[in-house]
C-alpha cells in the first residue's frame, strides 16, 4: 500500500520532470521560507526558460537568485525584485520580463488556481499601470479589476513538518506564499525540516492537507537571514 | 522648523486609537511603533502574514522563521496570530485594518497616491502597497512637502505612476498635517515654527486654509 | 488598555445591535459547530425580516430552526434545507425565501466577501437553474458564471478556544463554515467552550486571527447530534 | 439479474486506484468504502471538510464534532486533515479529488447530469454535488437504469434540472457498465444474467454495443 507515501529520498527525485519553459510557483518571502533546495536542484538541472511566480527573486546567490546566475528565469511574477543586483542587470539588458504584481494579487492568484477559480475581481491596482489592459468593473459603486488566476507546472514549496502522506505545517512566517504555492502546481513538491508519522499532526491543525501533495523530501536548511534586526538583550 | 523624521512619527502615532489593527509601511512610518501614546494598545499587521508584531528580537532571540514584510527579524507578542500571505490581504483588501501609515512620491487633491515607480529609475515593485491603499479606508501619508528643489509633492494630479486611485485623506509632511477631501487639500496643522505662508507657496494641489491653523506641539 | 479585549459576558451584550432586516452569515454545517446560543439569543430578541447565510437551516426546534419557529427568517442562502419540516410548510406556503446555493459557492462567496473580492468566476453551476440569470465566460475553453460575495451585517461563529484578542482555534469538523463566517461580518460574534490566556494559542495555528473578531464569548454547548452512526465496540 | 445495492458498490470499488482521493456520495457510493480491494489504500473525502474519513465511531469514540457530509458521526483514519469548508471546496473545484462517485436521476449521452431536483417535488438543495460535478475529472454515476415503470434513466437529453453539464463519463447502472463519450454511451460491461437486449431497450441515449459486451462475475 503505497499509494499515500509520498517520500522522496534524493532532490533529483524530487524534481524529476521540470523541463525547460515550464512554470514554476515557488513560495517564501524574501528568503524566508524558500525551498531552497529546490532551487538548487533546478540549477542543477540547468533547465531554461522558466516563468516563475514568486514574490520575490532572492538574492544573488542565493534562492532564486541562482536561477539568474544559470540565465534560467525568462519570466518572473514578482511583488518586489530589488534586492538583487544580478536581476536588475538583467531586467536592463531584457533578458527577462519582469511582471510586477502587487503581493495581495499575485497570493490570491495562486490561491485562485489551485481552487479551481479562473478569475476574481479586486480593487487592487484600479487606476494604476497595473490594471491597464484589464477589465474593469464596477460593484457597489466601486471600481475592481478582473485578475487571472495562476497554475503552474510545478510548485517548489518549504514546510516545517509533514507525514509522509503530505500533510505540512509551516512554522511562523515562514508561512507566507507556501501554502497558496502547494495548492496551485500541476506537480507539487514539498521540502521539510521533519518527516512524522501520519497521526502525529493533529487533523485540524494541518496547513497543507496532503491532497495537494505530490512529493515530500527531507532536506538541511541554510535558512539566510536577510536584514538581522536585533535590539539590546 | 521642519518637523524631524521623529517628530513626524509622533505626530502620526497620535492619530492612533486604542484597539486599533495598524500596518506602517518602510521608513518614518515604521518609527510610529516608537511613539504609541501611553494607555493606548495597537497591534502591527505585517503584510507578510503576523498580527501582532513585537519588538526587534535579542541576539538569542533571532529566528530566520520570524521576520516582518521588511525582511527584518522581529518577535510576535502574546496573542499574535501569524497566517499566509493570501489570509494577510484577505484581511488587507477586505478592509479589515484599521490605519495604515505609508510613504510616498506624490500625493494629489483627489486623493491619489504615487509611490512605488519613477520611470526611468529601476523599478524595484510595489510589493503589498497597491493592496493596502485599495483595501483601507483609513491612510495617513508620510513624506516631505517639497523635494530638495522646492518642487512641491502635494499635487493638483500626480505626475507619477499611481499606486492608488482616490484612496488618500491624510498626508503628514514635514510642515504640516493636512486633509484630503472634496478635491482639495485643507490645511490642519502646521509644524512649530512653520508659517501659512511657506505651506501655501509648497503647495502645488488646491489648498484651503481655514481661518486658524494650530501649531503642532511636541514634548521637548 | 482595553483595546483588545473583545469578551463579554451575556448573551445579550453579544447580539447588542442585532435588528429587523439585517443580514446574518452563520457558522456550522448541519448541526455541528453551529453557534447555537447565538442563535437563541436571536430568537429571543424576536428580530424580524432576517436574511441568512447558512448551509443549513437547523432543524425543528433546534439552531436555526429555532428562528424558523419564530418566522424570523424572510430569506436564506443555504445549499441544503432538507432536514426541517417547518422549513417545508414556509417553503411551500411562500413565507421564506430559500436563494439554493452550492455549498462550495456559498462557501467562497463568504471566504471572498471577507477578502474584499466582490465577485469570482467558478464552474460550479454552470448549465444549470443555479446559472440562468449569471454572466457567463470562458477561460482556456471552459465556461465558468460569475458569482457575487456577502458581507454580513453581523457573523455568528462557533469556535472551541480563543483568546481574549479574538483569536481562534476549531475543534475537528466543528470548523466547516465557521472560519469564513468569521472574515464576512460587519460585525463578527464569536461563541466558544473556553477562552484562554493570550499566548496560550500557537500564533501559527490560529484559524480566526483576532482582527475578525468584534465580541468573544465563553458558553455552554448541547452540541445535538443530527445522525449517530455507530459500530460494534 | 439485476445488480443489488452491495453488487453495484462492488463493482464501482473496482474501479479504485491506489492513492486515489475519492468523494463518496450518498447512498450506493457510500457502500463502496466496504468493498475497497486488497492492496489499495484509497484517502476518503468529505466535503464538510475531512480528508481521510475512517470508520464509524464506536459508541465510546461519537463526538459530536466529527461528521461526515452526510451529517453521520465518523472518526479520521490517521494522518487525516481537518479544515474548513472553503478549502475542501478550493480541493474539490480545483480538480484535486481524482474520483467522485454521486447517485443520479437521470444522465445523458452528452454528459449532462441531473440529481438534485424534481420540479414540483419538495427541493431539498444541490449540497455540494454541484461543485463536485464541476471539479472532478472523473467522476461514476450509480443508479438504476431504468425507473420502476421501466422508464430509462439514460436519456439523449435530460429532462430533469441539471446538477452539471457535459461532465459525466462513466455510469454504472443496476444493468450495465457504460461509459460517456462524444455524445454516446458504450456500453463496457452486463450485469451477470442481464441481455444486451434488456439494456439496449432500457436505454433511451444513444447506445453503442461493441462486438463483445462482458459479463461482470461476483465472488458468491
Amino acid at each position: 500500500m503505497a499509494g499515500f507515501d509520498k517520500r522522496v529520498y534524493s532532490y533529483e527525485e524530487a524534481m524529476d520532470g521540470i523541463e525547460s519553459g515550464m512554470t514554476v510557483i515557488a513560495g517564501g518571502f524574501g528568503l524566508c521560507g524558500i525551498p531552497e533546495n529546490l532551487i538548487s536542484e533546478i540549477k542543477r538541472r540547468a533547465v531554461k526558460d522558466l516563468t516563475i511566480y514568486s514574490n520575490n527573486c532572492g538574492v544573488d546567490g542565493f534562492g532564486l537568485g541562482l536561477l539568474l546566475e544559470g540565465r534560467q528565469i525568462s519570466r518572473i511574477f514578482a511583488s518586489y525584485v530589488g534586492e538583487n543586483a544580478l536581476f536588475e542587470q538583467q531586467m536592463l539588458n531584457d533578458e527577462i520580463e519582469v511582471v510586477l504584481t502587487p503581493q495581495g494579487t499575485l497570493a490570491e492568484k495562486m490561491r485562485a488556481g489551485g481552487a479551481g477559480i479562473p478569475a476574481f475581481y479586486t480593487a487592487t491596482g484600479y487606476g494604476t499601470p497595473i490594471g491597464e489592459g484589464k477589465e474593469v468593473r464596477e460593484f457597489n459603486g466601486r471600481h475592481y479589476i478582473l485578475e487571472e488566476s495562476v497554475v503552474g507546472d510545478f510548485a517548489i514549496v518549504k514546510g516545517w513538518k509533514a507525514d509522509r502522506y503530505g500533510n505540512v505545517v509551516y512554522r511562523d512566517t515562514a508561512q507566507n506564499f507556501n501554502p497558496m504555492a502547494a495548492t496551485a502546481g500541476k506537480i507539487t513538491v514539498v521540502e521539510v525540516e521533519e518527516i512524522v508519522e501520519p497521526g502525529e499532526l493533529r487533523p485540524d491543525q494541518i496547513h497543507t492537507p496532503g491532497i495537494y501533495v505530490d512529493r515530500i523530501i527531507q532536506g538541511t536548511f541554510e535558512k539566510r537571514i536577510e536584514k538581522r534586526t536585533v535590539r539590546e538583550g | 522648523m521642519a518637523l524631524t523624521r521623529e517628530q513626524m512619527a509622533q505626530r502620526v502615532a497620535r492619530e492612533l486609537e486604542d484597539g486599533f489593527y495598524v500596518n506602517l509601511g518602510i521608513g518614518i512610518p515604521t518609527l510610529v511603533a516608537n511613539y504609541i501614546p501611553d494607555g493606548i494598545d495597537v497591534m502591527l499587521q505585517s503584510e507578510n502574514g503576523l498580527l501582532g508584531m513585537g519588538r526587534y528580537p535579542t541576539e538569542a532571540e533571532v529566528d530566520p522563521d520570524m521576520i516582518n514584510a521588511g525582511k527584518e527579524t522581529v518577535t510576535a507578542r502574546p496573542g499574535a496570530a501569524i497566517f499566509s500571505s493570501a489570509e494577510s490581504f484577505a484581511m488587507i483588501r477586505g478592509g479589515h485594518v484599521d490605519l495604515t501609515v505609508l510613504g510616498a512620491f506624490e500625493v494629489d487633491q483627489q486623493g491619489n497616491i504615487a509611490s512605488w515607480m519613477i520611470p526611468g529609475k529601476l523599478i524595484k515593485g510595489m510589493g503589498g502597497a497597491m493592496d493596502l491603499v485599495a483595501g483601507a479606508e483609513n491612510i495617513i501619508c508620510t513624506m516631505t512637502h517639497a523635494s530638495k528643489h522646492g518642487e512641491s509633492k502635494l499635487l493638483e494630479k500626480c505626475s507619477l505612476p499611481l499606486t492608488g486611485a482616490g484612496c488618500i485623506n491624510r498626508v503628514l509632511t514635514d510642515l504640516a498635517y493636512l486633509e484630503i477631501k472634496d478635491g482639495a487639500f485643507i490645511l490642519k496643522e502646521r509644524a512649530p515654527g512653520v508659517s501659512v505662508e511657506e505651506i501655501v507657496e509648497k503647495t502645488a494641489g488646491k489648498l484651503i486654509v481655514p481661518d486658524h491653523v494650530p501649531e503642532m506641539t511636541f514634548d521637548a
